[in-house]
């Protein structure tokens, strides 16, 4: 299969990740939705990788994969800390400041 | 190295101001006096300098020359032309005398924080800005000249917002309010002027590669800086605007009544006097010095800004109800004068603007010293509330007679020599423009006298009968201050002699020669 | 050992096995970062190992310790050459030594320092159950309001981990503009900014408004990352490699031993274009440039003021250190490409920025439109796409980063009942009650407006500087009616401290101990030196202009 | 001897600053002081001008170089004098009439609180004068000029409680103002023309350039005589300025200050002969006013007004003797110092009346006072006859002879403003026959009776003040007033004859201002003897008005002519409404445009800034995701700019 077509999935999924925080509401769904950014990007680094038979992609992939995890911790830990005082997971809801 | 006078001569206040702000809270008194000597000992050195200063001699004297910010191209250059010389003196001149006229304007009226240090404060502020304006006459490097010039605006808007009359004819509410707006806008004007001015100095960084004005002079004279023709005009607006604001000058002038008339009398000395100055010396100084090719570009727009000033300041003086705003009216008509001297481009024009810029200072200081005296008696600013005051207070209507008059330019009082200077100069290269600015005599007569008639004459009102004369420190500041008007009108030599060859300069400059007499006539 | 000749660390592992070469690590042109990561760990053991009671001063004191030594480092490099004649590439090519790395990395551990003083600080709140608290939550796990909450309160309970979270973050700032290939980059980004979002989460007052703050940060920040990562694979896919030397030598079209999928990719200008523009869109973001801006203020008013005034300083200077070696080190053969729209967003930004703060009413958020307008300034300067453009940039940051932290500094005094005082109705007639304390605000603010004898005014005269010698001439006029409209509103705060009259129910100032008063005295040292006697921070600024590559 | 001349200035500008400076402990010395002074200028100018007769014709003049003024790059002003025949008549006159006044005023403001700052004021004038007329250029002219109509606001309005003194001051100082315009301008288009603006090199090389300029500058002197001279269209102040007490009306608004306008015309002569157009607009605003005065005159009841009225009408004779060239300057002079010796005397006279009536100056009470105050009525009687041109009298050889030079004009001009000067005389007679009557003959009207209902139309307000209702006791005013009141009669009654008879006074100007004899078209004595006639006429006239029939206390409304002339003749309306009425309308209307356009545009901007800023910061509506849409959109543009930079 030629690689672009990888590519090409990898934009569509990066761009469902972007929609899916624009128009979601729980800060989870949103986070998980960056996630999925986050892995067509992994996506597009892999194909790339191959294309150019180097491994520098697949080797950032990894460290990506990392920093997701190390996101999860962090994300979810505030946002659990939201929800707690909050009872709502709603970004929507999380809008004292504005203006 | 020989002494540095003229870092000493702006030095030495600044120090001042830091020294009055350190008195502590209860010793306003010695506050007071240690301002009035540091002011006194700046007036030495400013004679000092006036002495020193030898006007057969070079373009610059005492000059001083250390490097600074090299990646600017910026240095630390002083020095003085006669120009700059009779503005300094004005300015040392003036402010022991805005000092003792303002001695009682910043007493605390109640006993609030006990950090809370108006009077120190007040005359700190002062003596910060004779500093920086001794400073912006004596840089010669523009860019040393603009920090000053625009720094400035900082102590005097504290001034300005900080300090208002003690009574007001609509509480003290109000009167908070109103101040606060006035320095906000003298704030903005000024630092919009002067950011503008900032885009021009890069600008001519760019061009020129320094700020020096005599090694930009020297590159443009020996052809190794050629500036394009638009390059020019715009750098020369960017310049114009900043000074023009300063000035002021119509349309920009809008904020000077507000700050005079908020700001208690000697503060608007402050501000009309010596402040302003500036903006009108660096027209004659930089846009002349640096743009001589825009200046005469520009000489039309600005003869009729300036026409536009004279008359339409003096009409507006005229149906002011408000004793400070009226002589803030008359100033930006005053200004009206010494930007169309300055730009003539006639060495009478040039003389007589110059000579302007201090009779204006003296004269309005005492006219307005006095009106702040008066106002500080009835404790309010409206014309309308006065009457009769000549009865009860002979000395004060007398003398604020004699500051009108001087306002209004009689002759044989100083303002009379520099205005009509500049209606010559500026009739012998634009008659006609000449001659519309004389109609201006007429309404400095109109708005000084009716001021004069409203205030002091008629029947006494019952508000002033009780009004006590001048006081002793009230004589002491004004006394002096007619003398001068006096004796500079039937002696302006000593003054015009200093002044002379910086015009000559200038007129070299712009590569003008005067008009010739048509008639040779026989001497 | 030159840039191109190392082939990085990955390619190699592609190779047939024989002997794994050991990395070449060059420890010491490394160290700052090093020690302040190294602190950070540390700091997690005393958090582990440290009886509750010591841990705040052990804390403070290794931060403290960690922080002066890795400046210390900093400026032992820097003498040692490394910032102009021995400035290179160093731990197989992903950090850069040299004088733009140096040069931010000593501003950052600077404001680090003063940012540590500014956590440090336990005078400003009342004594809690006889212990002195900070800004922080007690507990950040208890729900504002709990029970659990109240109990750690009064068991006196401290979040010392912001220290070592403090550290990371630094540790983060230290490489990202260091970063000498894009991978680096994007760790150091995450690694800066996951303490950060943590910090944002962690006030100790208006605990629900600070947790909005970390979650909106948080959130766009993940979002805003993801952008950043597309834009690097897409340029790894049109280099074929992640080193930003053979980035900018495919660019330039100077690369040896062009392989046919190199080639291939080469011809294609739109993963060039659209990787940098989500690349650049990744650290406009850090920034704050319009449009990219809007977590600003809601951020910045949200965290605890110690890490807002931090924030505001450090995330710049690296921000714009990363931006910086990307535009001039990754993309100067797109000069053409990317300086209009560069352009574009310096303009919108400085008046966007200027403007929407005129109608603020909360001193942090106005602190935080002013900070978006000042980024407008000083991506003025790096349009310029001169050595002068990019020694200006960096004289500006390190000017603005102590006016900034010195500024929350103070707004960190002015407090009510409620914490800090923060909308601006209540600051009225602070120069009544503490003319000291607003007058050193007057001066920070002062040199945000750029008033002459600032070092807010020779910052800005800086980058206008190089941004007409590039030819900017009316990013320059646009810049300066853009500081008049934001003179208005530094001034209206002026006005209000100085000439309105003091409410009865106002706030007081809330006399700090040491720490913070040294935050402040620095600051206001540093602004007004910067802004009389410039002359040798601009040298030390056009020294360190220069990038390797 | 030069140095002499400075002194003559200092003499009262040193009373000046000692009797203004002294504050009260001169109370009591003060008017003596200013009255040595005002002396000792006399007899420095009787000494000088000893000096002068004692010398040649030629080489009279003399000069004092005191120091360089104004030293500017190509303009040179100095402090210098110049005494020649010309200025030596004019000091003698005014230190002459100056000292007498000084006198009269030691009695005249005896009970006045503020006298010694009366005679420092009239020190002032003094001085001021002296400079107008010694200075030897137009620059320090200029000051002169402008000192001697401060002196003349200070002394107009020196009972400034009176809130129509402090309005007739000003108003005397702006219309003055508006012909100092004329003088300045005057002076420049002199240094551009000449490159300077001293009398020697003006005058000398006035026939070096056009006749355009020539003209220019003579209409702007023009302008500035009239301001000061209180001619036509100018003249409006002098009669407001009877507020002033009355020694001044009598030195400074009849016998000084306002001829300085004929001064300043006689002394530019060489450039008036070469402008003949400005020459003629100069008889013709002479022949104007000369008619206005005198019907004005005719219709005042206020005495004081009425020889104000008078004083314009003689000034138009001056003025149209000067305009009329060669043949007329010295004319003009001659008829200043006679107008100065009569003028000067009638005032005083008035001025004796006034002291006697409880300060009362309403003709109409007066009457019947020749038996009360003798010496006053004879005084004043010789003044009158004298102004009137009884034959033998001063006014008669001086009008007589500018009447002879008027229709000496020629042509139809000379028949018209002969015609004009001939009907003066005229009006003249009638008017001041109509004064005497009615002050020292018929009933006396100041007996007590109902006195008019104040709300009637006409009464001057002047007659409003406190004592007026009380019945005044008249009686002779005290030695030092009627001593001068008698020296000015003698002056009335001689100099004329003194001066006429041989041509004296034209062989002792014409050095200066030049001479030629004119020719009128009619034998001298026929002009002589219609002058005489209509002088007969007018006074005859009079007579049957006012003589035979009883004055009303209360002024009838008279025609329409006598009710505008009354007021000024409508002038005063016409400034009123379009000078003031438009004048407020105009600074009204600025100050709205300051205040909405000029300020409006920087605040609108303002405004319009700060609400683009409410709507912006509206977009910052707390929504996580309405930021990741900015972002995301940002994200878009930007790659679509560049990759749209990439496409151009």
């Amino acid at each position: 299969m030629n690689p672009v077509n990888y590519l090409y999935l990898a934009a569509l999924l990066f761009t469902i990740g972007a929609t899916g925080v624009l128009i979601r509401r729980n800060a989870i769904v949103l986070f998980m939705c960056v996630e999925l950014m986050l892995n067509a990007c992994n996506l597009a680094l892999v194909a790339f990788s191959r294309m150019h038979g180097n491994l520098d992609g697949q080797i950032i992939a990894f460290f990506v994969m990392v920093v997701a995890a190390a996101e999860v911790v962090v994300g979810l830990a505030i946002i659990v800390s939201l929800f707690r005082s909050r009872h709502s997971a709603s970004v929507d809801d999380a809008s004292l400041m504005k203006l | 190295m020989s002494f540095p006078l003229l870092t000493a001569t702006a030095v030495l206040p600044a120090l001042g101001a830091i020294a009055t702000a350190a008195v502590p809270a209860a010793r306003r008194t010695a506050a007071k006096w240690l301002a009035l000597l540091v002011s006194l000992g700046t007036l030495a050195l400013a004679v000092t300098v006036l002495v020193r200063y030898d006007p057969d001699g070079d373009r610059y004297q005492l000059t001083e020359s250390h490097s600074w910010i090299a990646d600017f191209g910026v240095r630390y250059e002083l020095g003085v032309d006669g120009i700059a010389v009779a503005l300094i003196a004005l300015t040392a001149l003036l402010i022991p005398f805005i000092i003792l006229a303002g001695w009682h304007d910043a007493d605390p009226l109640e006993t609030g924080h006990k950090r809370w240090r108006p009077t120190q404060g007040f005359f700190a502020l002062i003596l910060a800005v004779e500093a920086m304006v001794i400073i912006s006459f004596e840089a010669t490097d523009v860019f040393l000249f603009y920090i000053f010039f625009e720094a400035m605006l900082i102590p005097m808007y504290f001034l300005i917002g900080g300090f208002g009359d003690r009574a007001h004819e609509h509480g003290e509410e109000t009167a908070a309010t109103q101040r606060s707006y006035a320095a906000v806008k003298f704030l903005l004007y000024n630092l919009a002027g002067g950011l503008i001015m900032l885009a021009a100095v890069i600008g001519l960084y760019v061009v020129a590669g320094n700020f020096s004005l005599t090694e930009i002079a020297e590159a443009r004279a020996n052809g190794s800086l050629d500036m394009a023709t638009n390059t020019e005009r715009w750098l020369f607006l960017g310049f114009f605007f900043a000074f023009a604001v300063k000035a002021p000058l119509w349309p920009l002038h809008t904020w000077l009544p507000n700050a005079m008339g908020e700001a208690t009398a000697p503060v608007a000395v402050l501000i009309t006097a010596v402040v302003d100055k500036v903006g009108t010396f660096a027209m004659l100084r930089f846009c002349l010095g640096l743009f001589p090719e825009a200046s005469k570009w520009a000489t039309p727009a600005i003869l009729v800004l300036a026409l536009i000033s004279i008359i339409y300041g003096a009409l507006l003086a005229v149906g002011q109800r408000d004793i400070k705003r009226l002589v803030a009216y008359a100033s930006i008509s005053h200004f009206g004068f010494i930007i169309l001297g300055i730009f003539a481009m006639t060495s009478q024009g040039q003389s007589g603007a110059t000579l302007y810029m201090v009779n204006h200072g003296i004269s309005t200081a005492a006219l307005m010293l006095v009106a702040g005296f008066l106002i500080s008696r009835r404790g309010s600013r409206l014309i309308a509330d006065y009457g009769g005051v000549q009865k009860v207070a002979p000395v004060l209507a007398g003398t604020f007679l004699i500051g009108g008059l001087a306002t209004l330019s009689l002759p044989g009082l100083a303002p009379f020599v520099s205005e009509f200077l500049v209606l010559v100069g500026t009739f012998a290269r634009y008659p006609a423009v000449g001659i519309i600015a004389t109609f201006g005599i007429v309404l400095a007569a109109l708005y000084v006298l009716v001021l004069y008639q409203r205030t002091m004459t008629g029947p006494v009102k019952p508000e002033v009968a009780k009004m006590p004369d001048l006081r002793i420190r009230e004589l002491v500041v004004v006394a002096p201050l007619i003398a001068l008007l006096i004796l500079l009108g039937v002696y302006p030599k000593p003054v015009t002699d200093i002044v002379n060859p910086a015009v000559k300069q200038t007129m070299s400059d712009v590569q003008k020669k005067d008009p010739q007499p048509e008639v040779e006539a026989a001497k | 050992m030159s840039a191109s000749a190392v082939h990085s660390l990955w390619t190699m592992a592609a190779d047939p096995i024989e002997k794994i070469d050991a990395p070449k690590i060059e420890y010491g042109q490394l160290s700052p970062t090093l020690i302040v990561i190294g602190a950070a760990i540390l700091g997690i053991l005393i958090e582990a190992f440290v009886p509750r009671r010591s841990r705040y001063y052990a804390q403070v004191f290794l931060s403290a310790v960690a922080l002066a030594a890795a400046f210390a480092a900093v400026v032992g490099l820097a003498a040692g050459g490394y910032a102009t004649t021995k400035a290179g590439i160093a731990a197989m090519g992903a950090i850069a030594v040299d004088g733009p790395a140096l040069f931010l990395q000593g501003t950052i551990l600077l404001a680090g320092l003063l940012g540590v003083f500014t956590f440090a600080e336990r005078r400003l709140d009342p004594v809690a159950h006889g212990n002195r608290v900070d800004s922080f939550a007690a507990q950040a796990a208890s729900v504002p309001g709990s029970d659990s909450e109240k109990a750690a309160v009064k068991a006196g309970f401290t979040t010392t981990e912001v220290f070592p979270l403090l550290l990371f973050a630094i540790g983060g700032m230290l490489i990202f503009p260091a970063a000498n290939d894009l991978l680096t980059l994007f760790i150091a980004l995450e690694v800066l900014s996951l303490p950060l979002y943590l910090l944002c989460a962690l006030a100790r007052r208006k605990r629900l408004v600070s947790q909005e703050a970390a979650v909106k940060y948080f959130l766009l920040g993940a979002f805003a990352s993801a952008f950043t990562l597309f834009g690097i694979a897409l340029l790894y896919g049109y280099a074929g490699s992640v080193s930003y030397a053979t980035i900018a030598q495919v660019v330039d079209g100077t690369v040896q031993n062009v392989t046919p999928a190199l080639a291939d990719t080469m011809g294609n200008d739109a993963l060039l274009l659209v990787g940098t523009a989500m690349l650049v869109m990744g650290l406009l973001f850090k920034v704050g440039a319009v449009p990219f801006h809007m977590w600003t203020p809601d951020v910045y008013q949200g965290a605890p003021t110690p890490v807002t005034g931090f924030m505001a300083a450090a995330t710049k200077v690296a921000a714009f250190g990363a931006l910086l070696r990307v535009l001039y080190v990754v993309l100067p053969g797109l000069r053409w490409d990317w300086r209009p729209v560069m352009w574009a967003v310096a303009i919108v930004t400085m008046l966007a920025g200027a403007i929407v703060a005129i109608t603020q009413t909360d001193i942090k958020r106005l602190l935080a439109y002013s900070s978006i307008a000042h980024a407008g300034f000083i991506l003025a300067g790096v349009i310029a796409a001169s050595p002068e453009g990019v020694s200006s940039v960096l004289f500006y940051l390190g000017a603005y980063s102590f006016v900034t932290i010195g500024a929350f500094a103070v707004v960190t005094l002015v407090r009510d009942a409620g914490g800090e005082a923060t909308h601006l109705s209540k600051w009225a007639g602070l120069g009544r009650r503490s003319p000291l304390v607003a007058a050193v605000f007057a001066v920070f603010l002062l040199a945000f407006a750029g008033i002459p004898l600032t070092s807010g005014f020779a910052g800005k005269f800086a980058v206008f500087k190089a941004a007409a010698e590039g030819g900017a001439g009316a990013i320059v006029v646009i810049g300066v009616i853009s500081s008049a409209i934001a003179a208005f509103f530094y001034i209206r705060v002026i006005v209000l401290m100085f000439f309105s009259e003091p409410r009865p129910e106002g706030p007081t100032v809330a006399v700090p101990s040491p720490l913070t008063t040294t935050a402040i005295a620095v600051g206001v040292a540093v602004t007004v030196v910067l802004g009389v006697a410039p002359q040798y921070f601009l040298d030390l600024a056009s020294q360190a202009g220069v990038f390797v590559r | 001897m030069e140095n002499l001349i400075a002194l003559l200035v200092a003499a009262p500008l040193l009373g000046a600053a000692v009797l203004l400076c002294g504050g009260r402990r001169l109370d009591a010395v003060g008017h003596w002081i200013g009255t040595v002074l005002a002396a000792v200028s006399f007899v420095i100018g009787a000494v000088l001008f000893a000096d002068m007769l004692g010398k040649d014709a030629e080489a009279r003049e003399i000069g004092q170089h005191l120091f360089s003024w104004i030293p500017v790059e190509g303009f040179q002003a100095d402090i210098a004098f110049q005494l020649d025949q010309l200025s030596m008549t004019f000091v003698l006159l005014i230190t002459g009439v100056g000292t007498l006044i000084h006198l009269y005023s030691i009695g005249y403001m005896e009970h006045d609180e503020r006298r010694r700052r009366f005679f420092g004021y009239l020190n002032l004038f003094l001085a001021a004068m002296l400079l107008l007329v010694l200075a030897d250029n137009y620059l320090l002219l200029y000051v002169g000029w402008e000192g001697v109509g401060l002196a003349s606001y200070l002394l107009i309005g020196f009972w400034q409680h009176k809130p129509s003194a402090a309005t007739a001051a000003k108003k005397a100082f702006l219309v003055n103002r508006v012909g100092d315009m004329g003088l300045s301008i005057a002076i420049m288009l002199m240094f551009t023309t000449f490159g300077t603006f001293a009398f020697g090199p003006v005058l000398e090389s006035a026939g070096e350039t056009s006749e355009g300029k020539l003209t220019a500058i003579a209409l702007m002197l023009l302008l500035a005589a009239c301001g000061k001279s209180a001619q036509v269209p100018l003249q409006s102040w002098l009669g407001d300025a009877m507020e002033g007490p009355t020694p001044v009306s009598a030195l400074i608004h009849a016998a000084t200050m306002v001829t300085a306008g004929v001064y300043l015309i006689v002394r530019s002569a060489d450039i008036f002969n070469l402008a003949p157009d400005a020459q003629l607009v100069t008889t013709v605003v002479g022949a104007v006013t000369l008619l206005f005065g005198a019907i004005v005159g005719c219709a005042k009841d206020d005495i004081k007004k009425a020889l104000a009225g008078s004083t314009m009408s003689q000034i138009g004779y001056m003025v149209l003797a000067a305009g009329l060239g060669p043949i007329g300057y010295v004319f003009a002079i001659m008829h200043l110092v006679t107008h100065g010796f009569f003028k000067a005397g009638l005032f005083l006279g008035a001025g004796s009346v006034m002291h006697g009536m409880n300060d009362e100056v309403d003709m109409r009470k007066y009457g019947g006072l020749r038996k009360y105050m003798p010496v006053t009525f004879v005084t004043f009687g010789l003044g009158y006859l004298a102004i009137i041109g009884f034959p033998g009298l001063s006014g008669f050889f001086s009008k007589d002879k500018i009447i002879e030079a008027a229709f000496a004009k020629g042509g139809t001009e000379g028949w018209i403003l002969g015609g004009v000067a001939l009907l003066g005389a005229a009006i003249t007679a009638y008017y001041m026959t109509r004064v005497m009557l009615m002050t020292f003959f018929g009933e006396e009207r100041w007996r007590s009776r109902p006195t008019a209902s104040p709300d009637q139309p006409d009464v001057e307000p002047a007659a409003e003040h406190q004592g007026a209702h009380a019945e005044p006791h008249p009686h002779e005013s005290p030695r030092s007033m009627t001593i001068p009141m008698i020296v000015l009669a003698f002056g009335s009654v001689f100099a004329g004859a003194f001066f006429g008879i041989g041509d004296r006074f034209v062989h002792w100007l014409e050095p200066v201002t030049g001479h030629k004899h004119g020719h009128p078209p009619v034998s001298a004595l026929t002009i002589t003897l219609s002058t005489v006639a209509v002088l007969v006429l007018g006074a005859g006239l009079a007579y049957l008005h006012y003589g035979r029939r009883p004055v009303p206390a209360v002024a009838p409304r008279g025609s329409l002519l006598t009710r505008a002339a009354r007021r000024d003749l409508l002038q005063d309306d016409f400034n009123h409404v379009v000078l003031v009425r438009g004048g407020e309308h105009l600074t009204r209307s600025l100050v709205y445009v300051d205040h909405t356009l000029v300020d409006g545009v920087v605040n609108g901007t303002a405004a319009s800034v700060g609400g683009l800023s409410g709507r912006l910061r509206k977009l910052q509506n707390g929504y996580a995701r309405s930021y990741a849409v900015s972002m995301f959109g940002g994200a878009a543009v930007l790659i679509a700019a560049t990759l749209l930079m990439r496409a151009v």
